[in-house]
């Protein structure tokens, strides 16, 4: 048996409406359709009255959620599209976020947010929005990039006392497989080395995770041995593995999928410069997205965001300085 | 003395009208003589940030606190110091929000009107207005789910909230979910400066439950009586499952926007008109009138309620302000995902 | 041939309703086709993303792009190939956005139903539901500001979309400012897969103008007559200066919510009402009992459409992708603003 | 005469109607009743019908700007405070910020939003929110921290053919006073060396400049020369200045208002550090508000940003390092 991203995050919440009664879903066609991707595929069938058509209104559909986790249930919110969530906007950086430190009650709600770059999908199907998330106080911004971690990661945010930002890669729904589902995990707020190196350290997260190996992979036919360090929460950020990495290898670049002013790789690099700086053999690098919204032609969209060929270049001129 | 939280449950069943008037009185004689209080700390320099009165609007809000009960959800708004007296708030609460003192509620975290305790069903507003009342939907579904039933919630908001699409969108989901929620709207004529000819263009704001297939009723909100009556009419039918509905007063604010603003807007004819008329003044001749009171009485009441405001007020300035450098700084309930600040130097990068 | 902006001016006039039925029966017919060859383009794999289309709602759409002149504006939504090929849009515009041609109006930027001309009165419609009729009230609000009058300005969209806050915002904007606007809700019985009861729970949707002090009406949306004359005589009225309306049509979508969606939770009994009736062979037969065109003609038609469709759709195929290497990579009109990007690898950091 | 920051505010579109009739203002309480600051006094007198009052609905507040842009006017939208522009997020990010790089057809919207802590305004009108905007593509985003910025950046916002998210700041308001209006100004996107210095350099912008000259003031008594250098302009961001100034001091303390993860200190700091790592003598340093909603109560604000106390502490240690 082989299972997929989005299946792990099916199973996720099969798995969290079975273990507690307090979770519910609510969202745009997430019940008997089964959500726009069929992440919550039979679930409203499997448990009748947990899973709930939400009308288009994201705004309300997340003062809801944060009204039901005032009551002590556990509300997992689905935008139909990472992008959508603009309009939720106010209701999750001024209400759900603030709550706990206004009040001192926990606001338990997980918000799942079908994110970033798939070709044609254009500039309102695309974003990724961890940058605007991370920034406010009183939210947790989780970017699983593995199978493994899309099914622990979504159990492990619905646990959380705190909103959970939860933003799962559309690139990797279909195409990413592992053979079953974990049973334990690193927990939230610790990075994985994806994959050890001495020369050169890739910090990154989501689907760049795979784009980074691959560049991994290819550059290692050239000598060199590149470590990939996959964040999995932007925030919190887990500084000491990224330090710990940038010690063995002297060289950092940094590579996310979103654009280029602000946002986790600037974060990353500047935590690096100011607390690692002794660390760095070379100016630490960031590759980001260009600085426009994200184009629908395939050729644009390739070119736009960093892919392995990108991010290759980038490496090599970072090992050669 | 007036009744709070612990001792509201034994006389929140009482009926009769006489009774009820007599209560709801003293709750809004008690709001306008803090709101006063408030008035004139703010004038001397003793408030930090703005001061927002109920005045003129004490009959409709007493309405809503008295209509609730222990176990029901209220989400006041700037205007319901009478409200959330009759609700069950603490005076003390309100006083120590606005002084800031360690031990309210919001710990000095938040300010005047923003403040509440969620676990007792008294929401805490956000300033951006709308966004409470799908907060309060979610309140109510919750209950649903968990077989909690008989409870109602009440959201408070004033004409020019009708505008934000927040509010739509709170509406149309209640309506949809058959949730018991009654949405009132204070229409004071004025948002800030805005008349309703730039905020709405609908021949009565009533005319827009018809959009969400909601019931909907209309009242004057000068008149204590018609408010005890319409409000607690609403909120029985929304605890008897008829769905959620909307109440629309009319009334005129008697003050300000805030404290900082003399509300020269507000043109003379409003002011002398129907609508100008003081609800307090409103009620006391209603009390009067029906002998239930006579004005030494209402001298007395006055004076009990100026001593209780008087007293709380005293207590808390000698009440700790918050410290910063003992202060709990973290937005997340989870320690461990709370990244730490370096002391001395406010947020500086964290490692 | 079908017209096209350029000529479309001479014939817009057009009055009689023998006239109109034949033009919108046409530009029905080229939608219809043109769809149909987006589908079969998309199971070929030689789409991008999504396709969605407007089967079902011809009748409605191109009753809007009829009762619009030059100089109007127009922002259409997903399923509006026949309004915008009425308003002027020419067939090779949708096909160049579908197909990704550098020479199309987004240049590749944009895809599918996300096109339009803003100097033509033709807004691109951003993905955001309601978000575009807030930017009708603003051009139509700029003409007022200009002295130009006469102007309308229609805002299309699903009765999903009436959920949106910034649907509510929009309505009571324009109702506020007196805008020439015409709001036309398609009620097709989903969003998505959402059924109406899940949506709305107001009797009727036309029921939301009152909340709005906006005047209303419903047509028919599968009788392309009733809704040349219901939309026609809504256009006029907003342009006569009657103030902001709303339009419901009731129909049913005969296709997926896209290409990809088989529609499976469509009920029958709707499918098999009045409202799953296909609003073109409705028009075809009113067309044959007036005698106005015979079977012939209609098959010559078709046959222009398949025609007109296959050369644009040839045409298009032989035409230039975007080349993301000589491609200008900037979100600002103003060149000094950019932040230069290195060449090579898109994105990295700038100096 | 002497003329306050807001008052600077208030001329520049007084004198931007007057100019141009394309432009016109539209915000709430903006008309008869002159803004809540007062920003616009008198001004729907002076010029009739062309500065109107909206309803509580920024969402069609900025969706309408945007159609009057279309139609090549000029309109200047007022948000009652910089945190309500939440609510028309997605109209700024997704509708403004998009136009131009869709379309072909320039968006030149003015969004005015009075930023920034001042004491006992709490969590929702204290927020500075150039961060958020920053990171989106398509948005100049400007933080005027003089008078004569304030009006010069003001009507050059009006002129410039894009969108402008134009952050000013209300602790400025009133007590930053100047003796006239400016006749002439840097351009929108060079940033200003307030104070210059040989020893360290402070960059920041708006109510932070003035902080920071504070400590420029305090640390000469203490022997130190700190050069300090106002952005101005937050995107785009000067980085010439930035790094001519680093290459005269070799140390650089990076300093905003607003919130720890992310924003201009993150992307000044990692920009130096990728494209001026040598000219660093010492570790770049950041210092942010805390990673909270901005409290209400005095003292308890007082902590939570930035001030000279925070700022010298956290400069001395950098000029010890
Ligand atoms: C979304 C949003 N926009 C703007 C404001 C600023 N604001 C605070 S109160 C107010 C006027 C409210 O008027 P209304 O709803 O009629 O209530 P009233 O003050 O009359 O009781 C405004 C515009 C806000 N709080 N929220
Ligand atoms: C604000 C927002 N939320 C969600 C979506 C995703 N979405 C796209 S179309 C659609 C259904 C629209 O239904 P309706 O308005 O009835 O139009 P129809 O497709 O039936 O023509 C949804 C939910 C969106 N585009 N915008
Ligand atoms: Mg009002
Ligand atoms: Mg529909």
């Amino acid at each position: 048996m082989s299972i997929t991203y989005l299946e792990a995050i099916r199973e996720a919440q099969a798995r969290a409406l079975a273990d507690d009664p307090r979770v519910f879903i609510y969202g745009q066609d997430v019940g008997a359709f089964g959500g726009a991707f069929k992440a919550t595929k039979n679930l409203a069938k499997e448990y009748p009255g947990r899973v709930l058509d939400a009308p288009i209104s994201e705004d309300a559909i997340t003062g809801l959620a944060v009204g039901a986790a005032i009551e002590g249930l556990r509300p997992i919110i689905e935008m139909q599209f990472a992008d959508f969530s603009t309009v939720a906007f106010n209701q999750i950086v001024n209400q759900a976020a603030t709550l706990f430190w206004r009040t001192n009650v926990p606001c338990p709600v997980t918000v799942r947010l079908p994110c970033g770059g798939t070709s044609g999908s254009g500039p309102f199907h695309s974003q990724t929005m961890e940058t605007i998330y991370a920034h406010y106080p009183g939210l947790v911004v989780l970017t699983p990039a593995t199978v493994e971690d899309a099914y622990s990661m979504l159990l492990e945010a619905v646990a959380i006392d705190d909103p959970v930002i939860f933003c799962e890669h559309k690139f990797l729904y279909y195409h990413l497989k592992a053979e079953k589902l974990p049973t334990e995990a690193l927990p939230v707020g610790k990075a994985r080395v994806a994959r050890e190196g001495r020369d050169m350290t890739i910090v990154t997260y989501s689907a760049m995770v795979h784009e980074s190996l691959a560049v991994a992979d290819e550059l290692k036919t050239e000598g060199w041995e590149i470590e990939v360090v996959d964040l999995r929460s932007v925030k919190p950020l887990d500084t000491d593995t990224i330090m710990a990495s940038v010690a063995r290898t002297g060289r950092l670049l940094c590579v996310g999928e979103s654009w280029p002013w602000g946002g986790v790789t600037a974060e990353v690099v500047s935590r690096v410069a100011s607390e690692g700086f002794g660390l760095l053999d070379a100016p630490p690098q960031r590759l980001n997205a260009k600085d426009t919204p994200v184009p629908y032609h395939p050729n644009l969209w390739a070119a736009h965001r960093p892919t392995a060929r990108s991010i290759a270049a980038a490496a090599r001129k970072l090992l050669r300085t | 003395m007036v009744q709070t939280m612990t001792d509201r449950e034994a006389t929140s069943g009482a009926s009769s009208l006489r009774e009820l008037s007599l209560k709801a009185y003293r709750f809004m004689l008690l709001a306008r003589v803090i709101d006063d209080k408030f008035a004139s700390l703010y004038r001397a320099g003793k408030i930090h940030g703005g001061v927002f009165l109920g005045r003129g609007q004490e009959a409709l809000s007493v309405s809503i606190g008295l209509a609730l009960r222990e176990g029901d959800v209220f989400a006041p708004l700037i205007r319901d110091q009478a409200g959330r007296l009759a609700f069950g708030e603490p005076l003390i609460d309100a006083v120590r929000t606005y002084l800031g003192s360690e031990l309210g509620p919001m710990r000095g975290r938040d300010g005047n009107v923003h403040r509440g305790d969620p676990q007792k069903g008294l929401l805490p507003m956000i300033s951006h207005l709308g966004a409470m009342i799908s907060v309060v939907n979610g309140a109510l579904f919750a209950r649903r789910m968990k077989g909690i039933t008989g409870t109602v919630g009440v959201a408070c908001l004033g004409e020019g909230a009708t505008s934000t699409g927040a509010f739509h969108e709170a509406l149309n989901q209640a309506a949809i979910e058959k949730l018991p929620l009654v949405v009132v709207v204070a229409n004071n004529q004025y948002a800030y400066s805005t008349p309703n000819d730039r905020q709405f263009a609908c021949a009565a704001l009533t005319d827009k439950a018809v959009g969400y297939g909601m019931q909907s009723c209309s009242v004057d909100g000068t008149d204590l009586r018609a408010c005890l009556d319409v409000v607690g009419e609403a909120v029985e039918q929304a605890r008897a499952g008829g769905g959620p509905r909307l109440v629309v007063a009319t009334l005129l604010r008697l003050c300000g926007h805030g404290e900082h603003d003399d509300a020269g807007y507000i043109v003379p004819e409003l002011k002398n008109s129907h609508l100008g008329r003081d609800c307090l003044k409103v009620a006391e001749e209603f009390l009067l009138r029906e002998k239930w009171a006579d004005n030494d009485t209402l001298a007395q009441w006055r004076s009990e309620a100026v001593q209780q405001v008087e007293t709380t007020v005293a207590t808390v300035q000698r009440e700790p302000s918050p410290d910063p450098f003992n202060h709990e700084w973290r937005a997340l309930s989870t320690a461990a995902f709370v990244e730490t600040h370096d002391a001395e130097s406010p947020g500086p990068v964290e490692i």
